[in-house]
């Protein structure tokens, strides 16, 4: 029984320390965007709301709090309320699954003059669920993460907001197999699905060495996956007016626009997992490592968005299915064929 | 209004509303309505010299229902003015309305039948911008006159001073029946 | 249940992409564009009404104002359209001094153009590399005449007065490093295949429908028909400068680009001619019925006085007739049609401006494109609401 | 460890309640979605089954009736989409192909 | 552990109901993605982890975003996503249900509690096995790759001629 | 000059019946045509090899309001070929002002013709789509028109 205490409350400890950094991370990514945008189009970006601007997000984050909470009265109140929760949760849950360092706590903690063996379930590993089957539990999820884009867009009974709704659940079509099959190359040399095992498998080499088209197709589904530029056809102001989230206001706009860089976040971090050798790294400790990655991964994001002009929605739709399919297929192919031969 | 409704009125509340103060005028998103000639302009007010980003203000937004600020940037005709109307009442309480150049403030040079004489007969005006079209420069000066006005509303320590009722249907009717004819 | 339906979409007045205050009424099925029907006169200000209660002068700052993002070429055109019917030719130094302004002013805009084009494609980045130069310009409109988005720096019969000291350097130095400039713009846009994509095949016009619907500028040049007004009906001294007339092959977005990018490096080789064949001289027409004395002389001769307070009382006089200018504006084709009566007024005004005309064409274009097409196209037309609805 | 006949109650209801759909509604896509929660509450006793009968072809069974599951949804899918071309209508009442 | 699996079935149930109960397709399609995620719970509690999540990731990820595409697809208009008003069930049909479920329902239940029914030679895959295997994952795809090899590769067979099947049928023209 | 004269003479000489008064002025040729066979002229000025005026570069009204007849509509058409203006007058009663129009010969007479139609209240019979253009559909009177005054009633 105190077995099951144990596990109860170092995973909330752990779930709830992860769930503020994050919120915090994502908070800042808003401002390290805009601060970047400003870097990249010769401006200076925020820079009066606190040193550097670094208070910027949390009087955003006031502001959205006490702005008026417009709820148009012909739309399905629940699901309208319900979207942008479903939209966060589901682009912060699969950090459950995700090693984010390599052990955080010693085996053994002293603590009410008992011992408290970590090892059990392992509770002192930098994850929160070592889940059996952690790739599949993250690609599930975030499957699960357009229903708050097209619930929110549904329901807001705008005519934008419908569009954008319809267009990222073909668009989600098109690119989801193509993310999965990216990935598979990597099983197969890993031989398993669970994330903390991927990892692990990479202390010799990284597997962006071995899978480097893998690599390149996940990185394009991510970054239609995430609903960034190139891809941001959702909501690109430019034809949709806001897309989605047109008709939200106040924190439920703010919870959409954390759920769309917590996205970013959590697919930066699973390429970082999945190909960059997660926490593995030299001399520093593992979680910078990780942390480090993943910043690199948001600032490609960045940069991408303030280089490249936008595809059309069925331009994605036939690059999805004609080039990245087939690619990843291809992947798949020589990955096969590869491993058959060195046995 | 969001929370502040079901705030009492208490020590905390002061200090508070500092702290809401500022974080409005910190984040005092515009939308992007941008009418004629001022607009471009207050483009440039966006652009790369002149650079609103400084206080937190490129995110422009789309959506009326997200901004806070309404920039009237240029000359509203009257068959416009229903809309400029309908995206005021769009966006989402606190609101603030900077007049921007001479022809949102009074109609300046086109004295015409199709022009509304000042965009104050219909929108509660906050800060006037004066010119034709006013440089970024004086934008910006107006929006840091607006972030002064910000810094001074008790809007918790006095309730925050709604339209009543039949005045915005007066408003409404006044719309309906101007912008005919 | 459901009837098959066509979705009805309404896009502005009030849009991110519709460059101010259109409103098009879309026909969607799907996402394709059934029909596309533009809703213009957001921004109508009754400028033709209102010149015909105006001095000639006094209608300059609202001819600034039609087309706000070129308020010297339409400058340009009205005192120009004055000029014919008083029978009158500027000097040479302020007709070379015009030209600089109104290809300054053609960068200008086309600059405004690409930024907000390539934003509306979803690039945001050369945006503001363009307003970096279109900064630069501001400053020499400042320069000329103290303001910068309308100089207002033309007169009816010459300028309003001659270039600042170090103007020319100053311009010399814009004109020098824009060649190098546009390559940035080029880097990020020219050969991405992101917006080859998004352009080429986009919103075609084959010259026929170009001619039929009446479009000019880098419109009809993008379709393939060789025509500039600067060439084929010279105004000012236009056929003393040596440049090409660029056109496009397939008459759509990408060719459209194209041209107007290369028309902003053959502005840039306009400019630098006639910075280098400046001539001196007189900058006003000398003829005490158009002029304004000279301020020294108002001050000592009684003649000059009373010249200077009827000008300014009550303004030129135009003798009757009517004529129809037209000039090469940035967006294409800007006509003056003027009715003089006889007095200091007109007695009618009619703008033709290109926006207008080149507007129409976008139902033509939009019908069966996808809905990002249209912002596209929109974009690709390059209007201004104030040059469409006036 | 909860016992077999619960969940094999659970999927008996859910069949029901899927067969229900089927019969009283007349949106198509309502229908093929009632055909979806019948397959799915046999799955369920698939599993239910190879969990107590410790074997694993039930699972497996479950696996080939999802890949059975995502072809029948793409196909039925376009012929829902064809018909409303044609019929203006995802009704079944008015869907009445067969009948010239 | 029974308290569980009454909230996942309770759940399933309800929401099964709301499926064919709810006037708009939308909120049925929603309620239905619901049952699949309960269901998935179910068969968490069977320790069927790789079919959870596949329940999760096929079912609730794909099939139904699939449907609702096509919901908002077809139903583009205002007034499309209302059905018309009306009984959904009409007085015939429901004498017809009671007729044709009742004995359907009532002889599941007696099969199921006559667990004779069910014996069947035990398998090798108890849960230890299971384990020593490597998990349950591991030792699905043991069993698919080996016994079941053919039938998983015709399964490829017609996933190919349903898309071609569906592009066949939906594109307007080829 | 004598060029233009050619142009004026022949269409003179086609259209006897409708031809008024041909006008010169700083260069630019004006001719005056009654309304009556206004398309077949356009046509004939489109078509006919030599004039090629394949591009209508405005189409607008002038208000006289003193003069009879009280409105004038103005062609203004371009040749690329010849590189030449030409403006094309019809005068029209103040009574009942309409005219045929000319969408069929040249589409971007559609919105010149709505244009006119909504700020001078000219007529345009067999265009596909007469409405206001530039203000509010409701609105009464034609602004352009002398007798309205500038600031609006």
């Amino acid at each position: 029984m105190s077995d099951l205490i144990l596990i109860i409350v170092v995973t909330l400890i752990k779930s709830i320390l992860l769930i503020f950094a994050l919120l915090t991370a994502v908070a800042y990514t808003t401002l390290a965007e805009r601060k970047l945008l400003g870097f990249f189009q010769l401006r200076y970006g925020p820079n009066r709301v606190g040193p550097w601007g670094l208070l910027q997000p949390l009087a955003d984050g006031i502001k959205l709090m006490f702005k008026e909470d417009v709820i148009i009265s012909q739309t399905d109140r629940m699901i309208y309320i319900l979207a942008p929760g479903i939209a966060l949760a589901a682009a912060l849950t699969p950090f459950l699954a995700i090693p984010f360092a390599d052990r955080i706590a010693p085996d053994v903690v002293r603590v009410f003059g008992r011992d408290w063996n970590l090892t059990n379930f392992g509770l002192n590993k930098g994850v929160i669920a070592d889940i059996d089957v952690g790739l599949l539990f993250v690609f599930a999820i975030s499957s699960i993460s357009v229903y708050g884009v097209i619930l929110a867009g549904w329901s807001s009974n705008n005519k934008y907001s419908l569009l954008g709704g319809i267009r990222v659940s073909a668009q989600m079509i098109s690119y989801e197999l193509s993310i999965g099959l990216s990935v598979i190359g990597i099983l197969m040399i890993a031989g398993t699905l669970s994330l903390t095992k991927i990892v692990e498998a990479q202390s010799g080499m990284w597997f962006v060495v071995y899978q480097p088209l893998g690599f390149i197709t996940y990185l394009t589904a991510a970054f239609a996956e995430a609903c960034r530029t190139p891809f941001d056809l959702i909501e690109c102001e430019n034809e949709l007016v806001a897309g989605y989230h047109t008709e939200y206001s106040s924190m439920k706009f703010g919870l959409l626009q954390l759920s769309e860089y917590a996205h970013i976040i959590t697919i930066s971090a699973i390429a970082v997992t999945l190909f960059w050798g997660g926490w593995q790294g030299p001399w520093l400790p593992s979680i910078f490592w990780f942390v480090i990655k993943t910043c690199l991964f948001i600032f490609l994001f960045i940069w991408v968005r303030a280089t490249f002009p936008r595809f059309r929605f069925d331009q994605l739709i036939r690059f999805g299915w004609k080039v990245l399919l087939p690619l990843s297929l291809f992947n798949l192919l020589v990955t096969g064929l590869v491993l058959i031969m060195a046995q | 209004m969001g929370i502040e409704e079901h705030l009492g009125n208490n020590i905390i509340t002061t200090t508070l509303e500092k702290l809401v103060n500022w974080s409005r005028k910190s984040s005092l998103w515009p939308a992007t309505f941008g009418l004629a000639c001022c607009a471009i302009e207050m483009i440039c007010t966006a652009a790369n010299r002149f650079d609103i980003a400084r206080f937190g203000m490129e995110a422009f937004r789309a959506s009326p229902r997200q901004a806070d600020l309404m920039i009237v940037a240029g000359t509203v005709t009257k068959k416009m003015l229903p809309a400029v109307i309908r995206i005021y009442e769009q966006m989402s309480e606190p609101k603030w309305v900077l007049a921007m150049g001479s022809c949102a403030s009074s109609g300046g040079i086109f004295r015409s039948y199709a022009v509304v004489q000042g965009i104050d007969q219909y929108l509660p005006v906050d800060v006037y911008v004066p010119g034709c079209p006013p440089r970024p420069e004086a934008l910006l000066y107006g929006i840091l006159k607006i972030h002064e006005k910000i810094k001074k509303d008790p809007f918790l320590t006095k309730k925050y001073a709604h339209l009543q009722l039949e005045e915005q249907e007066k408003i409404v009717e006044k719309v309906i029946k101007d912008g005919r004819d | 249940m459901v009837r098959q339906e066509t979705m009805y979409l309404n896009l502005g007045p009030q849009h991110p992409s519709t460059h101010g205050v259109l409103r098009v009424l879309l026909e969607l099925d799907g996402e394709v564009i059934v029909r596309a029907t533009p809703d213009i006169g957001y921004l109508h200000r009754g400028i033709e009404k209102l010149m015909e209660q105006k001095t000639y002068h006094q209608c300059l700052p609202l001819t600034d104002r039609i087309d706000y993002l070129a308020g010297s070429a339409n400058n340009l055109g009205f005192v120009l359209a004055v000029e014919k019917l008083l029978g009158i030719e500027v000097p040479k130094r302020a007709q070379y001094i015009r030209v600089i302004v109104a290809e300054f002013t053609r960068i200008s805009s086309h600059l405004f153009w690409l930024g907000t084009h390539a934003h509306d494609i979803g690039a945001m980045t050369p945006l503001f590399y363009a307003f970096r130069e279109r900064e630069q310009i501001m400053d020499l409109f400042e320069m000329i005449n103290g303001s910068r988005l309308f100089p207002n720096y033309l007169r009816i019969g010459g300028l309003a007065q001659d270039l600042p000291e170090g103007f020319l350097y100053k311009a010399r130095e814009f004109v020098d490093s824009f060649p190098e400039q546009i390559k940035d713009y080029e880097a990020l846009l020219t050969k991405n295949r992101i917006w080859i994509e998004r352009t080429k095949g986009v919103g075609v016009l084959t010259p026929e429908e170009a001619l039929d619907y009446g479009v000019s500028g880098p419109m009809i040049r993008g379709s393939g028909i060789e025509w500039d007004i600067r060439r084929a009906d010279p105004y000012l001294c236009y056929e003393d400068f040596d440049f090409e007339i660029p056109t496009g092959q397939n008459g759509d977005t990408y060719d459209r680009y194209l041209v107007r990018m290369e028309e902003m490096r053959q502005s840039a080789i306009i400019i630098k001619q006639a910075i280098e064949g400046l001539p001196d001289g007189d900058i006003n027409v000398e003829d005490p019925a158009v002029t304004l004395p000279p301020k020294e002389k108002v001050y000592t001769n009684i003649e000059a006085l009373i010249n200077h307070f009827l000008l300014i009382q009550k303004g030129i006089v135009v003798p009757e007739g009517e004529v129809y200018v037209h000039t090469e504006a940035p967006k294409g084709e800007l006509g003056f049609y003027i009715v003089s009566d006889g007095t200091t007024k007109p007695y009618r005004v009619k703008i033709r401006t290109p926006s207008f005309v080149n507007l129409q064409s976008l139902s033509k274009m939009a019908e069966g494109r996808l809905l990002s097409d249209l912002i596209a196209i929109i974009g690709t037309i390059d209007i201004v609401l104030a040059d469409v609805d006036r | 460890m909860v016992p077999l006949p619960y969940y094999l109650t659970v999927s008996a209801i859910l069949f029901c309640i899927g067969v229900c759909g089927v019969l009283i509604r007349r949106n198509a896509i309502v229908i093929f979605m009632s055909i979806e929660l019948m397959l799915n509450s046999v799955n369920l006793t698939f599993v239910a089954l190879s969990s107590v009968l410790n074997s694993l072809d039930g699972q497996i069974f479950v696996f080939f009736v999802m890949v059975v599951a995502a072809a029948e949804v793409t196909v039925g899918l376009a012929i829902i989409v064809t018909v409303f071309r044609n019929k203006a209508t995802v009704e079944m009442d008015r869907i009445n192909l067969m009948k010239w | 552990m029974l308290a569980i699996f009454f909230v996942f079935s309770a759940i399933s149930v309800i929401s099964a109901l709301a499926v064919i109960l709810n006037r708009n397709p939308v909120k049925s399609a929603l309620s239905l993605v619901v049952c699949f995620f309960s269901l998935g719970g179910l068969y968490l509690l069977l320790q069927a982890e790789f079919i959870a999540v596949m329940q999760v990731l096929v079912y609730a990820g794909a099939i139904m975003v699939l449907f609702l595409f096509v919901i908002m697809f077809l139903n583009l208009g205002p007034e499309g996503l209302k059905e018309r008003r009306g009984a959904i069930i009409s007085p015939g049909a429901s004498w017809g249900i009671i007729y044709l479920l009742v004995p359907i329902f009532l002889s599941l239940l007696y099969a199921i509690h006559h667990p004779q029914a069910f014996t069947g030679a035990s398998g090798e895959y108890t849960s230890e096995a299971i384990a020593a295997a490597g998990g349950n994952t591991r030792s699905i795809a043991m069993v698919l790759f080996s016994k079941y090899l053919l039938p998983f590769e015709v399964t490829s067979v017609l996933l190919l001629v349903a898309v071609v099947g569906a592009i066949v049928l939906a594109k307007k023209r080829l | 000059m004598a060029e233009t004269n050619s142009v004026a003479s022949r269409i003179k000489q086609i259209f006897p019946d409708v031809f008024l008064e041909y006008q010169s002025f700083r260069d630019q040729e004006t001719i005056i045509v009654k309304r009556d066979r206004i398309k077949e002229l356009m046509t004939f000025l489109r078509d006919e090899p030599g004039l090629e005026f394949r591009y209508l570069a405005d189409l607008t009204a002038v208000d006289y309001l003193q003069k009879r007849p009280r409105f004038m509509i103005v062609y203004h058409l371009y040749s690329h070929k010849e590189k030449r203006i030409l403006r094309i007058k019809v005068p029209l009663e103040e009574e009942d002002p309409y005219i045929d129009s000319v969408t069929s010969i040249w589409s971007t007479a559609n919105w010149h013709e709505r244009e006119c139609f909504d700020l001078f209240g000219i007529r345009f019979v067999g265009h596909p789509d007469l409405r206001r253009i530039l203000l509010p559909s409701d609105l009464e009177g034609h602004p352009l028109r002398k007798d309205y005054p500038v600031e609006g009633r």
